[in-house]
This record gives C-alpha cells, sequence and structure tokens, in this order.
C-alpha cells in the first residue's frame, strides 16, 4: 500500500484549492467534514507536530475559523463548537502549574487524548484514500454477463434491515386498515363473559342490542355474541324478547 | 495493433457480451482495426481457448462468438446450479417472512389478520426454502400450526440469534438527523 | 479425479458462479473429492489460466475464486457495454467504512467517537449499497446495532479477506511526512 502515502488524492486536491483560494477562510465548510479535519488542517497549516501541539496558537485559529464560518452565514455544526470547548478547556489545563515533584511519566498530557483522537482519525483518512483507489481499480474488473440461469439464483436478496422495514410497513398497513382490531386483538371470550357477567351483577337486565353496540370491531361482536352463547349454555343467564324483532333482553339466573 | 494484441480484448469482449458477439460488433469497439484482422484474431482465439483443454469454449453461434462452458461438464454446471437457492422471495414472501420473523410464534390466521391477505403459498416457498419451520400447534380451537423462524433463517441474514433483529429504535437511528 | 481432471470442472463452475465461489463450494458439487485437492486443483488453475496472457482471469475474492476481465482491458469493455463506473462513495462514507472496517463490530456512537461527527446518512449509504451489514445488538444500557463490513465489501474492494486490508499503522506519520 505504499503508493497511498505517496499518492493521496482527496488530501491534494484539499491543499491545492486552499493555496489557490487568496483568503483562507473562504473555505467551504464542507471540506472539513468535522473539527478532526479543521484541526489536522490547521496543525500542518502551521507546521507543526501533532505531538506537540501548540494548543493556545491552534485553539486562537481554530475558534477564528469558527468565526469566520459564522461570518460567512455557514452553519457552525454542534460537532465543532463541541471541540472549541475541548480545545478551551486543554488550553486552561495546560495553563495549571504542574505538580514540581510529580515523575515526569506520571505527569498526563492534558493534550494526550485529543493527540490520540486526531492520530487514530488519521489513519482513517489514509485507509479511506486506499480504500477509495482499490474501488477505483476493482471497477475496472468485469464479470460476465448474466445468464438466463442467474434470476433463479440470487439469494433471498434481502438484509435484516429490510426485513424490519418490510414487517413495519405490513404492521403500519394493518394498523391503518384494522386499528380497532387490532388494539383490542387481546381480548378473549373470557373477558367478555365475565364483562357481561359484572354489568348483570349490577342491573338485573341488559339489552343485548347496546351490548353489541358497545362492540368496536366485528371481531369483538362475534366475541360478545359467543360469550352470550357461552353464558346461556352455562345456564349463567336467560335471553327473552318482548316482541318479534324487538331487543333481546339478557336476564340473570338465579342459582 | 497486432493480431496477437487484439485477442486478450476480444476474448475479454467475448467472455461479458451477452449475445454472441460479432466481427462487425467487435471491429465498432476496436476501432482503426480492420473486419480482417478482427475475424482472424477472433478465429486463431477461439482455436487456441478451445485447445487448451480448459472448462470453457468460445464457439461461433449464431453469427457470432460467445463463451459457454463445455458440454461434457454440464453435468457439474447443473448441480451447481441446483445447489443454488431456487428463487428470489416475491415481496407477499418476504412480508410474510418479516412478520413470522418478528411476531413468532405464528400461526396462518394470525399471519392472515396482520397481513389482511393469506399467505399459505408464501408459508409453502418459505418453508421449501427452509426458513421457517413448523413449531408445533397452538392450543386453541383447531389447534392450527405455529410457524417460527430456522437456523438457516439465522445463517442466512448472519445473526447469531433471534435477539439479533434490528428493533424499531435501531431503524430510528438510522432515519433520524 | 486427478487434480488435472479436476481443473477444468472447476474452471467451469468459476464461470457459471455469480459470486466468489469458494473451495468448500466446489467440493460440495465435486463429490468425493478431498478439499485439499480441489484447493490444489483451484489454485493451479488460476496460476495457468492467468499465465496465459488472456483477457480474463481467475482472481481470488472474498474468500472465494471469481472470473473477471483483465484490469487493463476496461476501457475496450466499457466501451463495449457502455457502462458508467458506478456511484462513488463520498469522503464520509469511506471514511466511515474505514472506521468499521477495522474496528467491526462497531456502533453508530463509537464511530461518532472516533470520527467526532454522526454518521447516520454515512451507514445508512454503506447499507443500502450492502457494503455493511447489521451484527446485532450491543449487549450495553440502549443495546444499539453493531455493524460490520459485508461479503460485498470485500468483492468490491478487491479483497480476498479482511487481513488483506492496509496496515493501520502505516498511515500513522502520514502528517510528518
Amino acid at each position: 500500500m505504499k503508493e497511498a502515502r505517496t499518492q493521496q488524492p482527496e488530501l491534494i486536491e484539499a491543499n491545492a484549492e486552499f493555496a489557490a483560494a487568496e483568503d483562507q477562510y473562504k473555505v467551504k465548510l464542507s471540506m472539513f467534514e468535522g473539527p478532526l479535519d479543521l484541526l489536522l488542517y490547521l496543525i500542518r497549516k502551521e507546521e507543526v507536530s501533532i505531538y506537540d501541539i501548540p494548543i493556545a496558537r491552534i485553539t486562537e485559529q481554530y475558534l477564528e475559523y469558527l468565526r469566520a464560518m459564522e461570518e460567512l452565514d455557514i452553519g457552525v455544526a454542534g460537532e465543532f463548537l463541541v471541540m472549541a470547548a475541548t480545545l478551551i478547556h486543554i488550553k486552561t489545563q495546560m495553563l495549571l502549574p504542574r505538580d514540581p515533584d510529580a515523575p515526569e511519566e506520571v505527569i498526563d498530557d492534558p493534550r494526550a487524548d485529543l493527540v490520540y483522537q486526531l492520530l487514530e482519525h488519521q489513519k482513517f483518512k489514509g485507509v479511506a484514500n486506499v480504500l477509495h483507489q482499490r474501488a477505483m481499480m476493482e471497477a475496472a474488473a468485469f464479470t460476465r454477463a448474466s445468464m438466463e440461469s442467474d434470476d433463479d439464483n440470487p439469494e433471498v436478496a434481502a438484509t435484516v434491515f429490510q426485513l424490519f422495514e418490510v414487517f413495519k410497513e405490513v404492521m403500519d398497513r394493518s394498523r391503518a386498515i384494522t386499528e380497532i382490531e387490532i388494539a383490542r386483538d387481546e381480548m378473549t371470550m373470557a373477558e367478555k363473559i365475565a364483562e357481561i357477567k359484572l354489568m348483570l351483577n349490577n342491573s338485573s337486565d341488559v339489552s343485548a342490542r347496546r351490548l353489541f353496540e358497545r362492540a368496536g370491531s366485528r371481531r369483538e361482536m362475534v366475541l360478545i355474541f359467543l360469550a352470550v352463547l357461552e353464558l346461556v349454555k352455562e345456564l349463567a343467564i336467560r335471553l327473552t324478547q318482548a316482541e318479534t324483532f324487538g331487543d333481546i333482553m339478557i336476564l340473570k339466573r338465579d342459582a | 495493433m497486432t493480431v496477437d494484441e487484439l485477442k486478450p480484448i476480444i476474448e475479454s469482449l467475448i467472455y461479458v457480451s451477452e449475445e454472441p458477439i460479432t466481427v462487425k460488433q467487435l471491429a465498432g469497439i476496436l476501432e482503426g482495426e480492420s473486419v480482417d484482422d478482427v475475424q482472424t484474431a477472433a478465429d486463431q482465439l477461439a482455436e487456441e481457448f478451445n485447445s487448451r483443454g480448459g472448462g470453457l469454449e468460445v464457439r461461433q453461434l449464431a453469427g457470432g462468438y460467445r463463451m459457454t462452458t463445455r458440454l461434457e461438464l454440464s453435468e457439474y454446471v447443473r448441480r451447481y446450479l441446483k445447489s443454488q437457492p431456487s428463487a428470489r422471495l416475491s415481496l407477499a414472501a418476504l412480508e410474510t417472512l418479516a412478520v413470522i420473523a418478528y411476531k413468532q410464534p405464528i400461526t396462518i390466521p394470525e399471519i392472515l389478520e396482520i397481513r389482511g391477505v393469506t399467505s399459505t403459498s408464501a408459508i409453502k416457498t418459505l418453508l421449501d426454502r427452509r426458513l421457517i419451520v413448523a413449531k408445533g400447534h397452538k392450543q386453541v380451537v383447531g389447534r392450527p400450526m405455529l410457524y417460527g423462524t430456522s437456523k438457516d433463517f439465522l445463517i442466512h441474514f448472519g445473526l447469531n440469534d433471534l435477539s439479533e433483529l434490528p428493533n424499531l429504535e435501531d431503524f430510528e437511528d438510522l432515519m433520524t438527523s
């Protein structure tokens, strides 16, 4: 992967763009994908060591960039502000007097975490470039034309996320069509029986029509109907009808 | 270009072409080369390629050149194709699979209630593909069969167990922002 | 069967397979042949096939063998297929992919921590292009989804396995050089 280290198209491109810009602030925010990119750029521009960052100077420059971005009306993302706070924090830490008695190796450099993060970020940027080059190379390799049999053999051709997406769609659709039915899906006939019994405890008779009108869905209506039949069978209730086509009254049977 | 330089290019073009590729088509891509040279190169290529005794052949078919596996090897090719899953899952099957994955164990009437349409043929496909398995009977009237996902399902989707299925939060993590 | 007899069969199977075909798959079709023999035959085949100087190559990709046109001939192939190179990944997507490739399995918050920026839209792109896959949930508060690279990732970047990724430490002193 040697070629990756000498030839980094994205970086070269970025530098060229900077050199060309008369006013270095007139830089597109999109060039810095995040605060770490901006910091790496500043460190490179100032030609300072990443292992010994002059934090006060870099912080000042960093803040200047943020101000310039604001002036140019480029929205500054929250991540840039978080990094600004981190830099200022490190700066104040650096100003604190160190314990002169503490042995050298115990002294924590307040910049350590940031340096580590920058180094890691830089490595991944390097790898991203290698990947980019490999993808370009690989795009030059073609495989055979599709054959008739190919249509028959692809795999399920779905990822777990697609599976979830499909599931979500089904559920949303199901909810939209039969919202009430789903909401009452847990309902059982036993619950209906208990409900009717409770109603009969409170009043001596219950109108069947009113009972069925309370049903929110066909499913519930069927359940109520079955519950009534069950209660008749159990000899817990009796049904009376004053006139043909009239309302059926449900009466409690005395045990 | 010499005839020898033309041959690898022609080989790659025959390989990627969906239909038998004609000398005229080849010459069209190889701008500046005469049809005669292209013809000579293609014929030489076919002869050399076929005399290797490899598994592939360049054959002249329908006025063009085409690459195929050798006829004598068709038994192995057929065996390979048979080993491949037979068909892409239809949306109905995928939906049914999704419902079963998230609601298992589940009966056919319950799937019907969720999907709003019958899923019997989808269930058959999923059983044939071993993505779902029967998980016994539900202890309700009619004792309908319960279905759940199989080990093949986990392997296919790269999951260790069902708890690894993405949930609504995972989905929303991606969709917001 | 001798190794020499296996080679043409393997050649034809590599040709018909849509994805890189593994030694295990090959051995499964070549019933009765040892995995070692199949491996030897496949390796010999690849070497012989590639040393012909033809327009095609047998390459080792994503743990299997795959036939492709030679990279140098892409101009002609592209001209014939009138194909456009597929959409390039953005730098953000590539960087996110790099982090996932080396730190997998990894969650979105962990990627954020390394990159200093949210990567959800990059992750969505990578999932859509099937370069990464969900790898279950991390057993921590909130059970966030874990992500890792896919087989398509290896194919897309021409890798046989993850060990072929460049050494991360090679990029340590980029700035000082």
